[in-house]
Order: C-alpha cells, then sequence, then structure tokens
C-alpha cells in the first residue's frame, strides 16, 4: 500500500511536469496547427533565463520565474512574427523542417554563450526540504509541481471556457474565416495563443528543471518525449493533454519500478497501444 | 471514334519516349556526379560510401512520405534491421557482400511489413507518433539483445570477404564505394520503374485522395503496405551497405536521430521526386561535412540556419527552387 | 683552420638542412571526439588536454612539428567514426589517431589500423575489450571495471551486507555492474538486486522506491557522466534514502568536476571511486590544470576527459620520439609497451601485453574546498590497479 | 426483384439526429432517375450511404438481387455500383489521360502492378482516349487537372465513372458549379451514356433534370415526398411546400 501511494505521488508529480511544458504544444499544435518542434527550446530558454537570474543576478524563486517567462516570451515574438507566421498553414513537414531548424540554432547559441554545462535553478528553503508525509518523505518541490500543473489545468480551463479571449479563440479554431467575417481579429488572437503556448513551456522549463535539468540538449532530448505526449492527448484539448500526461506519466514511472530494465517498452508499448485505440488522441477533435 | 484513338497511340510514343530520355539523362547525370566524386575526392570515400548509404535510407523515406504521404520518422528501423542483420548474417559466417546486401534487404522489407501493418492503421500526427514509438522500440530491442547485437558497444568484427572473390573492402574504401554506387544506381533505376509502374501512380493518388482512389474500386492499405515493403527493402539495403563498408554496426542505426535526420534530408531536397532525395542527402551531409570540419564546435548552428533558410527560400526543397528557375526561364521570351 | 672550421660548419649545416628537409616535416595527429553536441563538454577537455601537453611540452619532438587535426563526432556513430578515421589517414596523412569517446566508435576504427599503419591512442573509449581487438590500440584512460572495483571491497568493510545496484543500461553499465557484483560477493558481500535502467530516464524516485523495497543497505550506482546524474543524486537525497542511512557507492563518472557545481550541496559527502580528481595534490597535477584551465576557458569546465588526452599525448610524443617521424605503427607502439611515468592522476604505466594503462584508483568524497568550491577529495588510494575486466578474459 | 438496384428502408442518424427515414427507392436496367430534394434534405448522405462511405443505421442495399450493405466502398464499386462527386475529387497534378488510365487498369486489375509501364500498354490506351474522346476531352488529355475548366473537370469525373463500367451510375450534381454556357457538354454528355446504365443524378438544375430523367424521386428531412414522372412534379403540394417553405426559410436566414 505505502509503496503504491509512493509511486502514485511520483508519477503525478512526474505527470504534472509534462503537462505543464506540453500544454503549449498542444494548444499551438491544436489550435494554431503548427508543429513547433522547437517547443522545448522555449523551455530550455526559460530555464537558462531563470538560472542566470537566480545565481548570477541572486533573484528569488518567484522572481526568477516571473522573469523567465517574461524574457522568454519576449524573445518569441519576433520570432513568432518573422519566422512562425510565414508557416502558417505550411505543410505540416515544412513546419518541422523550420522548427528543427530553429531548434539547432538554439542549441548552438546557447552551447556558445553559457557552456555546454548543466545549469541549476536554486530552489527556495521551503521547496528544497524534503518533507515528511507520513508513509514516506517526498520534496517539497513535488508537491508545488503538481500544485503548478492543477493551477495551469484550472487556468487554461477558466481562461477557454469562461472567458470573452476563450470564445474568440474557440471561434477562431473552428472557423478562422468566419471568425474574422464576425469581427475577431484572429492574427491577434493567433499572437496572443503563441505568447500563453510559450509563456507555458517558460514556467514548465523552470519550475520542471528538478526532472528535466537545464543544459543545451535539453531542446532535442525531450521533442520526442513531448511530440508523444500531445499527439497521445490529442492535439489542443486540455483535458485530454492532462490524461495523457497522467496516463503515461503513470505507465512510465510504474514501470521504472515494476521492470526498470524494459521501462521504455512498456512507455512505448503503452503509446502504439492507446495511439491504436484513440487515433486521434485521448479527446482528440474530428477533422 | 477509332480514327481518334489512333491519335492517342500515336501522341503517347514520343511522351513515354521523353520520359525514358529524361530518366537515361537523370542516371548518366548521378553516375557521372558519383564518378566524379571517386575522381575529385579519392581520399573521402568513406564519407562518400556513407552519404550513398544514407541516399537510400532517404530514398525509402521519399518512398513512403513523398510518394503516399505517409509520415514517418521511424525509418531508421527499416534501416538498423538491414543493418544488424547483415552484420549478425557476416558475424555467423556469411561474408559474401552480395548475399549480405540481399540478406540487408529482405530484413529490411521484413520490417517495413511489420512497421507498416502497425502504423497504417491511424493517420497523420498519430501515424507519425507511431512511427516514432516504433523506431524507438526496435532500439531498446536491438539494446536488449546484446548478446546478438553487441547492443551499445556495437557490432565489431565484421569480416567481409572480398566481393566476386577479388576486391578487398580496404582502408581506402574503393570497392565500398563503387559497390555502393553501383547499387544506389540500380536502386534508383528500379525505383524509377516503381513509380512510373500503374502502382506508382496509384500511390501518388493516394496521397491525394484516399477517398477518390476508393471511390475508383481500388484498396488503400494493400497498396500502402506494399509501398512499405518496397521501401523496407530499399532502407534495408542501405542498411546493410553501411555495414559491409564500415564493418560495424552501432544502435545510432535505428535511433530516431538517424530517422529525422533523413527527414530532415528528404524534406530539404524536395519531396516526392527521387532526385529530390539524393540532392537533399548530398548537400545536408556535404554541408555537415565540411561545415563541422571548419568549426566543429559551432557547426550546428549553421546547419539550424541552412534549415530556415531553406524553408524561408524555397519550402518546397531544393528540386522545387530548380524547377521554379527552370519556369522563369521558359517563361522569358 | 678558421676556413676549416667554415667548411666544416657549412658541412654540418648543409647535413641538418639535409636531415631538415628529409625528417623535420610535419606530423600530423589526429583527434576523434565530440566536440559539438550533448558530449561537447567531453570533447572541449580532450582538447584542453591535448594543448595542456603541447603547451608544456613544445610543439615539436626531435624537430619533427606536430600538428593536430579534430574531427567532430557528436554521438555514438561507428559508421562516421570510421568514415572520419579514415579520411584522417588517406587524406589528412595522419600518422597517429587519438581520442575517441565512445566504445563502439573505437571499435569500428580498429579494424582499419594495421592497413593504415597507425597507431590508435584511446583517450576515454572504456570497455576492456577494445584493447584485443588490435595490436596497434594503446588506452590512456580507464576501463569501467578498474574504477569501479576496489568499491566491491570498500563498501564490505564499511558495514554493507546487503547491496543493491542500479546502472545505466548499456555497455560500460552492465561492466560496472559485473565488476562491483564481482568484487563485492568477493569480499563476503551480497548483491540482493541488480536494477539496469533505460538511457534516457529522468524520473528516478521510482528506481531509489525499489532501492528501498530491496532492503539493501548499500547503493551502487553508474550512470554515465551528464545530466541525468543530477537528478539520481537528488532523488537519493529526497526520497529519505540517505537519511535513513543507506550508504551510495559509485564510480567517478557520477561525480566529474564538471557536474559538481550543478550538483554542489546534493552531493557533498558522497563516495566514488576513479583514476583522476582535478583535486589531485601533486605538482604535476597543478602545472596540467593550469594550463588546461588555461586551454578550456573556465575552471568549471575541466573533467577527467582532459587528463586521458594530456596523457595520450605524452604516449604519442613517445612514439614519435621512438620512430622518429617515420611511420612505423608497430615500432610505436613497442616502443611504449612497459612505459611508465607521473602523469597529473599520480604514478602510471603501460602494461606491455594489454597495452592499457595501469594507475592508482582513489577514493573520493564530494567536499568544499577552502574557496567554497565543491571538489572530489582524495581520501584513499588503491596503488597500482590493472583492469580486471581484461584479466578475466 | 428483377431490378437491378434496390434500396430498403435506409435510414442514418447522427446522434440523435435523422438524417435518412427509410428511404426505400428500385431501379431497373436502363433506368433514369433525377433525386431531387431542397438544401439539406440529404441527398448526399444518401450518396455516401448507398456506396458505402457511411454506414447506415438501418435498411438494405441490393445490387443484382445481391444484398451489399455489409460491404466496404471499394466492393460496391468493383461489383458496377460507381459514384461521382459533388465537389470533385481529382488529383490537382496528374492529367485526365492518367485518371482515366489509372482507373481502366484498376478496373482490369492491374493498377497494383509494378513491373509494368503506365503507359505501356496499347489497348488500354485505345480504351481511355475512346471515353476522353467521347467525352470531348481530348484536347485536355495531357494537361494537368489543376490547369483545366471545372466544366472540363466535372466530364471527368464523368469518365472516371464511365471508366469503370458501371451498372449503376450515381451522379451527384453533374453540373453544379459549372458555368452555364458549359452545361450542354455535360448534358451532351448525359446523353450518351450507356443505354443499359442505370442512373441516378442528383441535380438542381431542374431544365436538366426534366430532359434527363423519365423518373423523379422528391427527397425533403431525409424522407422521400414523392415519386413519379417528371411532369408530375411540379404539381406536387407537399413537393411545393418543401421546396418554397425552405425558400422562405433560406431567405430568411440570409
Amino acid at each position: 500500500m505505502q509503496t503504491i501511494l509512493s509511486i502514485a505521488i511520483d508519477a503525478l508529480a512526474f505527470g504534472m511536469v509534462l503537462f505543464i511544458i506540453c500544454i503549449g504544444l498542444s494548444l499551438t499544435m491544436g489550435l494554431m496547427r503548427v508543429v513547433n518542434l522547437a517547443h522545448g527550446a522555449f523551455a530550455m530558454i526559460a530555464g537558462y533565463i531563470a538560472s542566470y537570474a537566480a545565481r548570477d543576478l541572486g533573484l528569488g524563486y518567484a522572481a526568477s520565474i516571473f522573469l523567465a517567462i517574461i524574457g522568454t516570451i519576449v524573445i518569441s515574438i519576433p520570432l513568432e512574427r518573422f519566422l512562425y507566421r510565414r508557416i502558417y498553414g505550411s505543410p505540416e513537414l515544412t513546419q518541422v523542417l523550420m522548427t528543427i531548424g530553429l531548434t539547432f540554432c538554439v542549441i548552438g547559441i546557447t552551447n556558445y554563450f553559457m557552456g555546454p554545462t548543466l545549469k541549476i535553478i536554486p530552489l527556495p528553503e521551503a521547496l528544497s526540504q524534503p518533507l515528511d508525509v507520513g508513509f514516506r518523505t517526498i520534496a517539497a518541490h513535488r508537491l508545488f509541481v503538481i500544485a503548478c500543473g492543477a493551477a495551469v489545468a484550472g487556468g487554461l480551463w477558466y481562461l477557454i471556457e469562461r472567458t470573452t479571449f476563450g470564445i474568440k479563440l474557440r471561434a477562431t479554431v473552428d472557423n478562422a474565416a468566419m471568425s474574422d467575417a464576425l469581427g475577431v481579429r484572429t492574427q491577434v488572437v493567433y499572437a496572443i495563443s503563441f505568447a500563453i503556448a510559450i509563456g507555458l513551456a517558460a514556467l514548465g522549463g523552470v519550475v520542471g528543471a528538478e526532472f528535466l535539468p537545464i543544459e543545451p540538449y535539453y531542446a532535442l532530448r525531450y521533442m520526442v518525449t513531448f511530440l508523444v505526449v500531445v499527439s497521445v492527448g490529442g492535439a489542443g484539448s486540455i483535458p485530454g493533454a492532462l490524461i495523457a500526461c497522467l496516463v503515461l506519466g503513470f505507465v512510465d514511472t510504474t514501470g521504472r519500478y515494476l521492470m526498470p530494465d524494459f521501462g521504455n517498452f512498456f512507455f512505448y508499448a503503452a503509446v502504439i497501444l492507446i495511439v491504436c485505440l484513440f487515433p486521434r488522441g485521448f479527446l482528440g477533435r474530428a477533422q | 471514334m477509332h480514327i481518334m484513338a489512333q491519335a492517342g497511340t500515336v501522341s503517347a510514343m514520343p511522351d513515354a519516349k521523353s520520359h525514358l530520355w529524361r530518366d537515361a539523362a537523370g542516371i548518366a547525370l548521378i553516375s557521372a556526379c558519383g564518378a566524379a566524386g571517386y575522381w575529385l575526392f579519392p581520399d573521402n570515400l568513406a564519407l562518400l560510401t556513407r552519404i550513398v548509404a544514407v541516399a537510400l535510407l532517404v530514398l525509402s523515406i521519399d518512398l513512403v512520405v513523398g510518394y503516399c504521404g505517409v509520415a514517418t520518422l521511424g525509418q531508421a528501423a527499416l534501416f538498423g534491421a538491414g543493418a544488424y542483420a547483415a552484420g549478425i548474417a557476416c558475424v555467423n559466417g556469411v561474408t559474401e557482400p552480395m548475399t549480405l546486401i540481399a540478406i540487408g534487404a529482405i530484413a529490411g522489407a521484413a520490417a517495413g511489413l511489420l512497421m507498416g501493418g502497425v502504423m497504417l492503421r491511424a493517420h497523420g500526427l498519430a501515424q507519425l507518433v507511431l512511427s516514432i514509438a516504433i523506431v524507438q522500440l526496435f532500439h531498446e530491442a536491438a539494446n536488449k539483445a546484446s548478446a546478438y547485437t553487441g547492443g551499445s558497444d556495437g557490432l565489431a568484427g565484421l569480416m567481409v570477404s572480398p566481393l566476386f572473390g577479388l576486391f578487398e573492402f580496404d582502408l581506402w574504401g574503393r570497392t565500398a564505394y563503387l559497390m555502393g554506387l553501383v547499387l544506389l544506381l540500380l536502386v534508383f533505376i528500379a525505383l524509377k520503374f516503381v513509380v512510373a509502374s500503374p502502382f506508382g501512380m496509384l500511390c501518388r493518388g493516394i496521397k491525394q485522395d484516399p477517398v477518390r482512389i476508393r471511390a475508383m474500386g481500388a484498396f488503400v492499405f494493400p497498396v500502402l503496405l506494399k509501398m512499405f515493403v518496397i521501401s523496407g527493402a530499399v532502407a534495408g539495403t542501405g542498411g546493410a551497405l553501411a555495414a559491409v563498408s564500415t564493418q560495424v554496426v552501432g544502435l545510432d542505426s535505428v535511433s530516431f536521430e538517424l530517422s529525422a535526420n533523413a527527414l530532415v534530408m528528404l524534406v530539404l531536397g524536395g519531396l516526392g521526386t527521387l532526385y529530390g532525395a539524393l540532392i537533399g542527402t548530398v548537400i545536408f551531409m556535404g554541408f555537415e561535412h565540411v561545415v563541422s570540419a571548419f568549426n566543429p564546435f559551432h557547426w550546428m548552428t549553421m546547419v539550424g540556419a541552412l534549415l530556415i533558410a531553406v524553408v524561408l527560400a524555397a519550402p518546397g526543397g531544393l528540386t522545387s527552387l530548380v524547377g521554379k528557375v527552370a519556369a522563369s526561364r521558359q517563361g522569358k521570351p | 683552420m678558421i676556413a676549416g672550421k667554415r667548411i666544416l660548419g657549412a658541412a654540418v649545416s648543409a647535413m641538418l638542412m639535409g636531415s631538415v628537409s628529409a625528417y623535420a616535416d610535419t606530423i600530423k595527429v589526429g583527434i576523434i571526439g565530440p566536440f559539438s553536441g550533448p558530449f561537447a563538454l567531453q570533447g572541449k577537455n580532450f582538447q584542453a588536454g591535448v594543448e595542456a601537453y603541447m603547451a608544456l611540452n613544445g610543439k615539436s619532438v626531435k624537430g619533427h612539428d606536430i600538428e593536430i587535426i579534430y574531427r567532430d563526432l557528436p554521438a555514438a556513430n561507428p559508421a562516421q567514426s570510421r568514415a572520419l578515421a579514415q579520411e584522417l589517414v588517406v587524406k589528412e596523412k595522419v600518422q597517429y589517431l587519438g581520442g575517441v569517446y565512445f566504445t563502439p566508435d573505437a571499435m569500428a576504427i580498429t579494424p582499419l589500423l594495421s592497413q593504415a599503419n597507425t597507431p590508435l591512442v584511446i583517450f576515454n573509449a572504456a570497455t576492456s575489450a577494445i584493447v584485443n581487438t588490435s595490436p596497434l590500440v594503446v588506452r590512456t584512460s580507464f576501463t569501467t571495471a578498474q574504477t569501479t572495483n576496489p568499491l566491491g571491497k570498500i563498501a564490505f568493510n564499511e558495514g554493507v551486507k546487503k547491496a543493491i545496484t542500479v546502472v545505466s543500461d548499456y555497455g560500460p553499465g552492465v561492466d560496472a555492474e559485473n565488476a562491483f557484483r564481482k568484487a563485492f560477493e568477493a569480499a563476503g558481500g551480497q548483491v540482493v538486486e541488480a536494477v539496469r535502467m533505460p538511457m534516457n530516464t529522468t524520473d528516478f524516485s521510482p528506481i531509489m522506491q525499489r532501492v528501498r523495497d530491496s532492503g539493501a543497505t548499500g547503493l551502487f550506482a553508474f550512470l554515465p557522466s551528464g545530466p541525468p546524474t543530477l537528478g539520481f543524486v537528488k532523488a537519493f537525497n529526497e526520497t529519505g534514502l540517505k537519511k535513513a542511512g543507506i550508504k551510495f557507492y559509485a564510480p567517478g563518472d557520477l561525480t566529474q568536476e564538471s557536474d559538481l557545481p550543478a550538483l554542489g550541496e546534493a552531493a557533498e559527502g558522497l563516495k566514488t571511486s576513479f583514476h583522476y580528481s582535478v583535486a589531485h595534490d601533486s605538482p604535476e597535477n597543478k602545472k596540467f590544470v593550469e594550463a588546461a584551465v588555461k586551454a578550456i576557458g573556465s575552471a568549471d569546465q575541466l573533467s577527467f576527459p582532459a587528463v586521458g588526452a594530456y596523457d595520450g599525448m605524452h604516449v604519442i610524443y613517445k612514439m614519435i620520439e621512438a620512430t622518429d617521424g617515420k611511420q612505423d605503427a608497430k615500432k610505436a607502439v613497442d616502443a611504449v609497451r612497459g612505459l611508465s611515468w607521473t602523469s597529473p592522476r599520480g604514478p602510471v604505466r603501460i602494461e606491455p601485453e594489454t597495452r592499457h594503462i595501469t594507475q592508482n584508483i582513489y577514493l573520493r568524497e564530494v567536499a568544499k574546498d577552502a574557496d567554497g568550491k565543491y571538489i572530489n577529495k582524495e581520501i584513499q588510494t588503491f596503488p597500482d590497479q590493472k583492469d580486471p575486466g581484461l584479466a578475466t578474459q | 426483384m428483377s431490378d437491378l438496384f434496390r434500396v430498403e428502408n435506409l435510414s442514418k442518424s447522427f446522434g440523435g439526429l435523422a438524417v435518412s427515414r427509410n428511404i426505400s427507392l428500385s431501379m431497373p436496367e436502363g433506368e433514369r432517375l433525377a433525386l431531387i430534394g431542397p438544401n439539406g434534405a440529404g441527398k448526399t448522405t444518401f450518396v455516401n450511404l448507398v456506396t458505402g462511405q457511411l454506414r447506415p443505421s438501418a435498411g438494405r442495399v441490393l445490387l443484382n438481387g445481391g444484398d451489399v450493405t455489409q460491404l466496404g466502398a471499394v466492393r460496391r464499386v468493383r461489383k458496377g455500383l460507381v459514384r461521382t462527386f459533388q465537389v470533385t475529387r481529382l488529383f490537382s497534378d496528374l492529367t485526365p489521360e492518367e485518371h482515366v488510365t489509372l482507373t481502366v487498369l484498376q478496373r482490369e486489375g492491374k493498377a497494383t502492378r509494378i513491373l509494368s509501364r503506365f503507359r505501356g500498354n496499347t489497348h488500354v490506351a485505345d480504351e481511355v482516349h475512346g471515353i476522353l474522346g467521347t467525352l470531348g476531352l481530348h484536347e485536355v488529355a495531357r494537361r494537368k487537372v489543376g490547369q483545366i475548366a471545372y466544366g472540363q473537370q466535372r466530364l471527368l469525373e464523368i469518365a472516371i465513372a464511365l471508366a469503370l463500367k458501371p451498372k449503376v451510375l450515381l451522379l451527384d450534381e453533374p453540373a453544379a458549379g459549372v458555368p452555364s454556357a458549359d452545361t450542354p457538354r455535360i448534358e451532351q454528355a448525359l446523353e450518351r451514356l450507356p443505354p443499359s446504365l442505370a442512373v441516378l443524378m442528383i441535380e438542381h438544375d431542374m431544365d436538366l433534370v426534366f430532359r434527363f430523367a423519365r423518373r423523379v424521386v422528391v427527397l425533403a428531412a431525409g424522407e422521400v415526398i414523392f415519386e413519379g414522372g417528371p411532369s408530375e412534379v411540379a404539381a406536387d403540394p407537399k413537393v411545393r411546400e418543401a421546396y418554397l417553405g425552405n425558400y422562405a426559410h433560406a431567405r430568411s436566414v440570409a
């Protein structure tokens, strides 16, 4: 029982990290129809900014997160304006080519300026303590991550289901031409959605740094994982992404506990099974 | 009506002939480039052989992506199946190079059958993810079966006997390169026939609109599966060539990275033309080689910049650029 | 007399000139390593080691200028490795090959050596069997078995009777698992469970849960240097295993110096065994570190591959000295069989039979130095360790 | 039971919404039937149900007395039940010649051959040019479909269908979107359809319907509300109500 609880809580934390990072990618892929393989690169940039802010500028954890999100969005604006806008509506493979190119560039430049070593983002005292939760100790940070994930899921749900922006966004996604005709400024909706997606990547990159450490190859190393999670959830669906992250987080964590030697087999076999059962992902939109 | 049909057949002849001439010229050009590579870079034959092996992989991706519209990021599973099959056969005493290539092609085709059978159950993004999952499983399997594959240490100690009992696979790599080049040409010619066959036309149709193809009374799944098998044989040939020429097989040959790189080369060169696959491979690998020798520490940024530049300047790949230039020339009075 | 002297002088100088034109050409050395990609830091360390050696010992041997040609091999890729080696030999006409970070890459090169008449000096690749694949291979790094071996005894002597091994699931990981099990069981301990985890594992909590459930009091771990080590060490602490008093042993890959600033506090007190610590206290090492830091640009980035490269260059210089610039791989390798010298890591010797380096293995502990920087502090020395991986074959 | 083609009580609903209700009709050899109805009456759904693109919720489709309801779209085509599409579905970078050649090869079971040339077969070429000639497409036979006029694309849809040598042909609005100047060419093509072929045509152009059809079926809200000769249609009160009511409704929305 103790072991099951313990595994469950680890799976939950890992799943939530995946969720925070991937939900942004799910939005760009599902809503804007851009296969943005450079998504992880933005999470990585945020990690570097946060690490720089915390270690070299001496800012606190919260301030570092804030600065990282803002900084990453600022960096993404010219990229959206000059690169991404040209590939909205392009064939998927063209988008793949360009975003891979962008990822390569980000890696090369990061490597040059920040060096190839691991960067850490020091946690505040409160989060770095192991916390005794009765049946085991757990890093307070993990609970924080779970809370962050829940907050992101709730916030996004509210934004999309309960605000005027959400209405415009859903309308634009269902029928861009019609929304345009009805006076929705779809370009602006796209730009804001892109910024939100990048902001979420940034948040995920920083709070997830304990799981996925920040180094230049971050952007490539986890590209596949992110892509798989988004597809399994169904691009564009928040609950879908949440379910996918939790299920895959659970499969991964349990697999690694029960049969660590075959951890990857479990994960990818689960992916194949899910994709065959739900060809559009758990909650993907019909084409 | 009878007269019209007559006129039709008469006019069909020069059309077919001009195609034949164009293909002959293309194949002559490829042979010339291959020979030029041999004479101009006699010291880089190992690299050139590697380009040939990867070109086979890229061609095989073109068959499924460019001609059938099935997106895959897992083609290295088929390349690796060919490489490991040839490698394991060689370690177990089958050392005749052409036999090894044939074994690789068969193993690749079998892996293609398996992969197609799974991947064709889904569409679009889900299909892409299936391909990734499959190549990762192959990778894991190769890592786990280290008794046969050497695992992460690689399968080393392939002693390939001389080609036709005459030509050794030596340090200078002449035999390997020339054998690879001839293989590439043969495969290329064979694929030219494949894509020009009714089957090839059917695939092009499926890529554009499977519903229309079904309304024509043709099944889609078996056609795509067949193409997967052909594609697997081509990729397996490439893998076997890599194994024979380098005498070692590593886990990288079944990696996601190799699959992704090869897809990037294809998109770079241009989808749906066999020439695009070759051009993309040569440009990407050549560029990578030159830049990484020139500055091994920062070539990644430059390769990335190249990819972005190509998307901005020639979204349809480099071959589309050639088409554009030709079109603008024709447009001039 | 004066005239005679002049004539003699002219003759001597003519002879010298002659010999110069005959021998004092440039000798090229090709170095293959991961200079870009996820392992770029290790490649940079290769380069730093090479440059440090040349800065301290000159850029020529017996009047032969040495030119280094670097070739980038970002990740394990035997086919490309072979292509690069072939190009270095055939096109660049290098007389010596060096470097090589990964085992499969080395395995791809060794079949070429006798035909190329070129020795290969391995700066890192750590699987025992490499040296058996060609008589022209010399290794100046270590093998996983070699650095792991002493840990079995140490663990047992510290009171660990039951241990669990956790290794990354690839060649060196399996080597480490076997070496530890053998040494630990020989000492009288019992390995209760052996876990192999996939290379791409990022969340180690479930593994730690398994360690806890196994009932072992000691944990032996092997992970390749790089990002995951951080997560592993943190997970060990955060899941309360450290507090529960479970003892943690690992070869030094886990706490390589370039990862220490990131590992920091989390790794404090961690005991690892390895052939080299940047903090090794000797005049040779001081000189080496100074020169290597200058070459690499930052003290934080210097790590063990640099010393493998440094000693590799020493071996290559000795080979050039012995052959006087002529390309004779067999003679070159024969010249360094049994060669011993004082390396920055301590006294070392090339075994005449195996051509692998025999060296001290140190037990080290992660601790703060006087400046508050984390170092691997050597606390115990196991002198003259051969490669047990080879001995068993 | 001697009918070539029969539909019995065909029904389809999406969720709770019934789009086809109990549709029954039959066609003998050589039939020329027009299926008309206001927008949203479920005409294209009907074609999709009959040809196997959609699975019916209930009912049967019979061809030559055999039940084909459980067969997929491809098998039905092979049994001679062929359709055209309301919005043309053609391959923009292939030529009409290539479209029809591919279709003929498919019919002959040669389309999946790898070891033969696409253009190698003279008797196929003869047949292709025969079909293209009948439909007046010989001039554009070598042009890419993306570059030929829409009216010609519609004709090509028919050419593809004919190349399958169908027994029953379902034409989904063959004249939709064609400039009125080109309509006569379509009409001509329809007149030349093989006499034994049973043809069901969905069409909005009433002139075309009246000239072409010997029998008319009117569909409204998924139901058959009229079946009879062309001359009786306009007089039927139910038809008038369906059309005019719908027309008035459509206007108020616009």
